[in-house]
């Protein structure tokens, strides 16, 4: 029964043998998905390949990953080649991976990209790497295959534009693995005992195979590390490797190299000439606006200035002392007039008429006044008169004016009885015109008068 | 006795003989009488007459004394 | 007494004066009262008189004073 | 008495002056006032006249001491 | 006098000449006070006159020292 | 003062030159200053004339010294 | 001078003219620097001219001596 039990050990091997005596095995062609990369730090690489049902453990050893040119990774369709084996230790089968390239794309391809990425971030690329061709070089390296057409265009084109350089063609495999190793050697040896101040760099066009030489890092570093200025011409226009890239100037084609390897001594001249034309141009073109503007300068209105401002206070100045004379004249006609208007009110208030007033009432007072007391005096006249006369009127004594007399007795008393005299008695007998003395001689007493009294 | 009667007012001595001829002139009043006032009568007359020759006097007086300072005006008066 | 009259101005003599004349134009005057009135009348208006005539030649006496400086404003009044 | 008017002013004269006349014209002024008004009047007339004459003879002297710079202005008036 | 006034700049003697003006323009300026003014302002303007004189010479001058200097200038110009 | 003024550069005198004609062109500059400015103005405008007057001799003589072995740009110079 | 000038290379002169007139051409360059880079920059211009004159004369010689000569002359060199 024991017998029938078998180690894990002895399964496994019988399991290896199995496997790698089929011949099927020993040569697997296998598409599929990379996953689980890893790049052991030793160089082998550990991976998964997969597809949508399965997957399979895979191994490929740094002595077959070193040829890779380009670099796998996670989710990379690949094909691969390889054998199938049993890994012991773990009892699992692998893969062991020969040959891988990616699917779809190319592996050339894949590889430029990945080389370009790489070296475009080392700053290999960068402008201020590029060293300038010289103008006039004296000494030229062509590194490419002394039998191409490329070498026959670029000498071709040196002889015509610029006979008096010396060229030193350094021939290189230009195509094939060699290549690489071949230019980048050229390149150095240019470096190292040449006294050539441009090197070019190129071949004809061809497939990309054909370039490849060109797109290789070794290649490419060399260049990069040359102190020669570079011009790299591989291929036609659209072929751009990466020596292209890392070269101090990229041209199209070989014959472009060589034109821009030399100078054309006709372009030198118009350079001159457009150098001159632009010197003498900026000298005058100073000179006139040095000139338009001391001219501006020289017109300006400041130049006019003083004499206008002059002719403004003249004017000013002028205006000023018509104003201040007029102003003075308009003061005293001013005063003048008030001067006289108040002259002839005072004139008009002397007191002529005052006087004049004062005598005419005063004369008429005095007329009024003489007036007034004549007729008083007249009246007390008339008054007077009118009493006289009528005093007059009643004179008693008129009465004797017919004919009759009063006696009066000496004591001026009127005799009216017969009585009152006496014989001898004096009387006076007052007649219309006059008085009589007379003595009474007798007296005589009527009878009835007697009774009577 | 005129100086008696110059002390009357010359008004005073017009009414008295105002009042005398009055009396006199009632009728009633006796001859003898009626001589008296008219003597008195008279008499203020005279008086009157006086005063007033004298007022007339004073006032040709008082003309010429102003007269003659102002001959001007007296001539303003002639006129008038 | 002129000169107790001088003291008094102008227009109280004449109001004076006024006054005299309207006593006077009422007629009840006395007499002698009146002479008297006439009297101080006629001397109110001697020194109303003398007063204007004071006055006039006070102002003859300015006019000829100041007589010469009227032309000077005279012309410019004519030239304006 | 003129030299005495003379230190006062023009205006101040005539501001006497125009109270003078002013006074004088409300014709309230008695006659002896009136006159002496008038002639205080006249005399300050003649003072301001005296002023305004003396005022007019300084302008005609500066007027003439700078006359020699007019033409120079006046010149160049005429031209612009 | 003169002197003291050249040393004010020109502009100054102008500024105070037209406040001399304003001041008359106002019409409250006493005439006595007036005739000063103008007479200041006679002098102002005399002042002003001759520093514009001066400075007209200068102008001159200037000129025809600089004068030959000119037509370089002018003529260019005269052909741009 | 021309030596003196001959030392500085001609930028130099272009923009003192400058500044004078700005400060006269703003117009507030007083009369006896403007004229002083004026002045100053002229004698750097002197200065100015003569130096670039003196470059445009240095540059007539370089383009002559050289003008043999480019005779065309200097044309195309004057064309343009 | 033209002789130290003669010394340095055609790209150090080109070098230099550029330089001048790019110098000029920002107009910062001071008036009287202007036309001392200009004088500089016409005796670069020269030697410029020289230089290339002298190549053309070299380049014709050569094509002259070595009319038939085959590039592979040169490549002769390069093999060696």
């Amino acid at each position: 029964m024991n017998d029938q039990y078998l180690t894990v050990t002895a399964l496994t091997k019988y399991l290896k043998r199995k496997l790698t005596t089929d011949p099927h095995l020993k040569e697997v062609w296998l598409r599929g998905e990379i996953s689980n990369f890893k790049h052991h730090s030793r160089g082998h690489m550990y991976l998964s390949l997969k597809d949508k049902g399965a997957r399979i453990q895979s191994v490929m050893f740094a002595g077959y990953n070193n040829r890779l040119k380009f670099s796998p990774e996670n989710g990379m369709n690949v094909l691969v080649k390889g054998e199938i084996n049993i890994y012991e230790p773990m009892g699992q089968y692998q893969l062991y991976i020969k040959e891988m390239q990616p699917d779809g794309i190319g592996a050339l391809y894949m590889a430029f990209e990945q080389l370009k990425e790489k070296l475009e971030t080392e700053g290999l690329f960068s402008p201020e790497r590029k060293k300038s061709i010289p103008v006039h070089p004296k000494h030229i390296g062509v590194i490419t295959s002394p039998t191409g057409a490329a070498v026959r265009d670029i000498l071709t084109t040196l002889e015509r534009r610029y006979p008096i350089v010396p060229v030193t063609v350094l021939p290189v495999m230009v195509q094939g693995e060699r290549t690489a190793a071949s230019v980048s050697k050229a390149i150095e040896y240019a470096n190292k005992h040449m006294d050539c101040d441009v090197l070019i760099v190129g071949r004809g066009g061809g497939s990309i195979e054909d370039l490849w030489g060109f797109n290789e890092e070794l290649v490419a570093r060399t260049i990069a590390a040359s102190h020669i200025p570079v011009i790299s011409a591989v291929g036609h226009e659209t072929d751009t490797t990466i020596s292209d890239f890392v070269a101090d100037v990229r041209a199209a084609t070989p014959t472009g190299a060589a034109e821009l390897a030399v100078p054309s001594i006709d372009e030198l001249r118009d350079q001159a000439r457009v150098l001159q034309a632009r010197l003498n141009r900026v000298m005058v073109t100073q000179h006139d606006q040095s000139k338009q503007k001391l001219d501006r300068l020289q017109k300006s209105y400041a130049f006019k200035y003083p004499e206008q401002l002059m002719k403004q206070k003249e004017q000013d100045l002028d205006r000023l002392l018509e104003q201040l004379t007029s102003q003075i004249k308009r003061s005293h006609s001013q005063a003048s007039e008030r001067f006289r208007y108040i002259n002839k009110r005072l004139s008009q208030q002397g007191p002529e008429s005052q006087i004049k007033d004062g005598k005419e009432k005063l004369e008429a007072y005095k007329k009024q006044f003489t007036l007034r007391f004549q007729n008083l005096l007249t009246q007390k006249q008339n008054q007077f008169e009118k009493s006289l006369d009528k005093l007059t009127l009643l004179n008693p004594l008129d009465i004797m004016k017919r004919g009759y007399a009063i006696p009066f007795d000496t004591k001026g008393k009127v005799v009216k009885r017969v009585h009152q005299v006496q014989k001898g008695d004096r009387l006076s007998v007052q007649v219309q015109d006059g008085s009589l003395d007379v003595e009474v001689l007798d007296v005589k007493e009527d009878e009835h008068v007697r009774e009577e009294s | 006795m005129s100086e008696k009667k110059a002390e009357i007012s010359f008004e005073e001595a017009m009414k008295q003989l105002e009042e005398l001829v009055e009396k006199l002139e009632t009728g009633d009043v006796p001859l003898e009488q009626a001589i008296q006032y008219y003597q008195k009568g008279m008499e203020l007359s005279k008086v009157c007459n006086e005063k007033l020759g004298h007022v007339e006097k004073q006032m040709q007086q008082i003309m010429n004394e102003h007269g003659e300072l102002e001959p001007f005006s007296v001539q303003e008066e002639g006129k008038s």
